[in-house]
């Protein structure tokens, strides 16, 4: 992992070229979006509607679904295809109340042992005032809160756009899946580009300098695998994209689906908790904490106290034999 | 980097000068401001407050106990912007003092012992990368185990963009320890300082068991300048102030500085960890049948301290690099 | 009182009459109306339903098989007000047919077995008392013994005011089995019809998995003219539609009847019961220590069936004149 | 119970001037208040504000208290005592927004193994648009259904009005106490009469005819005891008043530290199980529910599954040896 420590410069400009590229292609106006693919992997799919507290958010998707037979609970972003439906949509960026909607859906996944995929497609939160007068920061905080501790198997997708927090509030998962083009950053680039370039047209600069093509976003260890998309993107041939996407669906849940509850959530949590990167040294006093037993000591860490047992979903979702986790982490 | 107990260093500048004050505009002697806890005689502005001010003004004296101060930012991304991300690092830390932008220990207040986190906003922006997520999830593990309230103050313009995704993804690893408090019953108190916004708000900040706020501390999701721009709307009255927060029912309590020691004292006497059953000390009864991994855990031994990631030392690591899981499957790999 | 099998009736009235629609004003010959499944052919109204028109729209044929047909209301306040309740009663079965506002049975749509509770409005305005709680609750329950998804149709104007308080518990008493049926993963789809208001939909009905509601169908908390009255404001178009709900995101699908059975068969095969692990016949395991009480159970014998409160017959009771706790509290000391 | 069904008849004019009466003293405009009472009854208390979602509602208070030394929850209707105060606390009537605060701080009292105490004191849930809006119906059932799983003891006490649907939101308790000039109702007096006599005026017989006075509703076995007030009533002197409450929960609150978690879940569970009158009739064919073991059966109607394991409350309330549970039901 030494390698992802290099000696840091400017990005070139052929690197700004190429990270530019894959953001044009992520936000590509006929990409396909969740909505697009859900009918194509899936054998069924009901969308189901509103946070149950203040608004039906069109932003965000969701409803139980049936990948080859068995169900599923299905959320993901939706941005429009034209200028409507894209005002409709809100070009894919949630109010507080999509991401509540989201949070109802998990919780029903949760509670009937459904496994939860998620797929990402955003620029962001909405950033208005009624978002923020509404809980904005709470509720991407209570989603990913959710998501940490769901009893079931978790696969996120990034389709297209995985921005910031908007996009990680359904992006916690037991495997982060990326389609070839998609990116995924912790601020848009023209945002970043804005605040470190003061020039939004650095953005360019930014997109490479943050390294949020899927290719980094795989090396960083924050994509587990990533999709192949047909020929000159995911737009060129929505139905091969989406066979794709069913085969890395298929794989990851039959990975995931080998683990017993406590051993995904203790996994789940390793996975978060291992993320990032950092240089410890002898300073200060250890973190010796005043803990009797090694035994109960990992155990209180790893493993949630207290759950509720739940059925197993090694019996909806049967372990296969292929890909062997070393995708997974380093 | 022979830096120690960082955050005891006061600010830089001689206490004899004059400090302007940006609400009334009044010249106010520095001496007299921080014997009034950095608030303004003249129309109570809270001024921020360095992290060695926040613990002199929150923790009984002398009770703080620094933890995992040895923890550094390094550049994951090689990340450069008009200056490399290592530049902005020593940087901040000449001018602060600080290593971080975030310090934890453990202390006490009126007697009760906590896990505390601070931010310092002048430590670039108080923003959270890889190690002030790597100390706030510390933070919350150790009021796990020790089963004592965790508190964090916050003042942080949001994650870190040098450090990219890994810094996005300190939400969900800050954010994961939470759901364990809750099912242990350990409180978290969350205070949200002058300026607490973006994905330290958007994480665990926003999910304190109870959540105080300094009066008119700007506290939002976006930027002011972001959420106008976004729609043209003109912005309601008080945006985004922590008063504007309570009305919408996202913060618990506007709490004045000199009252807050006073306020948490009195939380955490109302609200303490939950009683513990007869069986706490039966592993299988208080947290469940463990199941394969903590019967692997018992056979890791020394492995144990890597694998919890407590006391990774010297060389720069990437934490998903040693799951538990990975690093017990090695021990068992051995055993065979 | 010999009313068997009462949801079965046939609604009073020559079926070669016409009907005039309320919203488009034609006339629609009756028989037209039911081979629609009550909706007008020229504008797609919906017209309310009888229980049994109900069971033919949404069940397998032939499936329902009704539970509890033998609960009837008595008068417990002794209440009156321009006549007896009793005799508001009576009235209420010599015009519907029906013994009560509430039916429950079970019965399966496109093979699938359900309980399901289903509400007449011209019953007392589907108003819901002792009965139509206890029949709401035994419907749950039996959800989560067998294990199948419960669903319930509601058609109601709230708590029946003639029972008091006994009815006003019965919001409690309906939604205390949502617990346990989300604790087991058993699913519940509530449906929503034309009007459901009142204490109806501030329980059970508004705590669907999954909330499905008719077209343009009355739903709200109060009265509109209590809402608009109360406030002197101007209510916003649409006030109280299943259409508003949706938008404001409290229902999940306004499905059009016609579509209603085939969506609930989709949703019901997107939606088991969550799988049962392998511990399931170990009551130790799935429900966590039974304790105490149940061990009580295991003595109980012929006793249970007073306890769980299934079958008792004949004279009127108190239902909490009889807990679980007591009836074994005084076996244990027959026991003794 | 026998006594509970006589025989319809309409309220005497003395039996509809005596239910008045208490209707008018339970609205008295001095009567103490929520806010006036706990800290006359509690040894500390900080109230906690918002939903977490929306907004914060002055209807409804609450906040974490001391009881004799002893850490509980503490949640009540809040009117006001004039006209401004009445305004700011829209005379107790919650929006949806109260109900959710009073359901956060439910949660974190179960989360900490705190016990509930709720005062009841409110002419109903508010029912204007705004509140429709944003999911009266929703806000009460949820927060009904959250109390009947609430892992840890509820002891309810009716102050004043306990209206409707309003009350019950947060008044599903263990145990249920009432002052002795509080009433209790389906609906306003004034509601029914509208209804039922099409003439508000009626109200005085409607209230008769509800039985809604605390000794009616003890009769029903709604109330498990009625806590005597001073002289003319509880307006006449506050402190006495609290004094009494207090000695009714802390009595209360004995009783049901008793019980562990499970046996709790299930006697509460059972209590409002039983909650109605009825003739049962041997119609149409048993309800012989398909269910091969009988032990299984009753122990999953009365134990809640899955439940994760809470602290005992017995180390927090040790239990009493006073006032045994003859109190409670039949
Ligand atoms: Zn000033
Ligand atoms: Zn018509």
């Amino acid at each position: 992992m030494t390698e992802l420590v290099s000696s840091s410069q400017a990005p070139s400009a052929e690197q700004a070229d190429a990270a530019w590229q894959r953001v044009q292609r992520a936000r590509h106006p006929e990409r396909p979006r969740t909505l697009d693919l859900v009918p194509r992997i899936f054998d069924d799919f009901v969308e189901l509607h509103g946070d149950r507290l203040f608004r039906e958010d069109p932003a965000i998707v969701g409803g139980p679904a049936l990948l080859e037979g068995r169900p599923v609970m299905v959320i993901g972003h939706q941005k429009g295809n034209d200028t409507d439906s894209n005002i409709f949509r809100n070009f894919g960026s949630a109010h507080p109340e999509g991401f509540r909607k989201a949070q109802r859906l998990m919780r029903l996944a949760d509670k009937l042992g459904l496994p939860v995929i998620t797929f990402l497609d955003t620029a962001g939160a909405f950033p208005g005032p009624a978002a923020e007068e509404r809980g904005q920061a709470e509720a991407i905080a209570s989603s990913i809160k959710l998501m940490t501790g769901l009893q079931v198997p978790v696969v996120a997708v990034v389709l297209g756009e995985g921005g910031s927090g908007g996009a990680l509030a359904i992006g916690v998962g037991d495997e982060v899946l990326a389609l070839e083009n998609s990116v995924y950053s912790v601020i848009s680039p023209e945002g970043c580009a804005s605040i470190l370039w003061r020039s939004p047209e650095a953005a360019p600069i930014a997109a490479a300098a943050m390294r949020m093509t899927a290719e980094d976003q795989h090396e960083l260890g924050i994509v587990d695998s990533i999709i192949d998309e047909p020929g000159e993107g995911a737009h060129t041939d929505p139905g091969a994209t989406a066979t794709a996407i069913k085969a890395a669906l298929l794989a990851s849940l039959a990975r995931i689906s080998r683990l017993d509850t406590e051993t995904l959530l203790a996994t789940r949590y390793a996975r978060l908790r291992g993320i990032g990167v950092y240089r410890e040294s002898d300073v200060g006093p250890r973190a010796a904490l005043d803990e009797p037993s090694l035994r109960r000591r990992i155990g209180r860490l790893l493993h949630l106290p207290g759950v509720p047992r739940r059925p197993r979903w090694s019996e909806i979702w049967p372990s296969g034999d292929d890909n062997n986790d070393s995708e997974r982490g380093a | 980097m022979p830096i120690k107990f960082p955050f005891s260093r006061r600010r830089p500048g001689p206490t004899d000068a004059w400090t302007k004050c940006p609400d009334c505009e009044q010249q106010v002697f520095n001496r007299q401001l921080e014997r009034n806890h950095r608030v303004c005689p003249h129309c109570g502005h809270n001024f921020r407050m360095s992290i060695g001010e926040r613990i002199d003004l929150l923790l009984d004296e002398g009770s703080f106990v620094e933890r995992d101060a040895g923890l550094e930012s390094v550049d994951p991304l090689g990340f450069f912007d008009q200056k490399p991300y290592p530049d902005r690092l020593e940087a901040a830390r000449v001018k602060t003092g600080l290593r971080e932008a975030a310090v934890w220990g453990t202390g006490s207040v009126s007697g009760r012992r906590v896990a505390i986190g601070l931010f310092d906003f002048r430590f670039m922006g108080g923003s959270m990368g890889s190690v002030v997520g790597e100390k706030i999830a510390r933070c919350f593990e150790a009021a796990l185990v020790e089963r004592i309230p965790a508190v964090i103050v916050s003042a942080s313009g949001g994650a870190r963009m040098q450090e990219g995704t890994l810094s996005l993804l300190q939400l969900a690893k800050t954010t994961a320890p939470l759901v364990r408090l809750d099912a242990a019953g350990v409180p978290f108190i969350s205070i949200l300082t002058d300026p607490t916004t973006g994905g330290v708000l958007a994480s665990f900040a926003s999910l304190g068991d109870v959540i105080l706020a300094e009066p008119k501390a700007l506290i939002g999701f976006a930027g002011a300048r972001v959420a106008s721009g976004t729609v043209g709307e003109e912005l309601p009255e008080g945006f985004q102030t922590a008063e504007f927060l309570l009305e919408h029912g996202l913060v618990d309590l506007v709490v004045p500085r000199a009252e807050l020691r006073v306020t948490l004292g009195r939380l955490l006497a109302l609200l303490p960890p939950a009683a513990v059953e007869e069986g706490w000390d039966d592993d299988e009864r208080r947290w469940g049948p463990i199941g394969v991994l903590s019967g692997i855990a018992e056979k890791l031994g020394g492995a144990v301290s890597e694998t919890v990631g407590l006391d990774v030392e010297g060389e720069p690591t990437a934490g998903n690099g040693r799951s538990p899981e990975r690093a017990a499957e090695q021990t068992l790999e051995r055993e065979r």
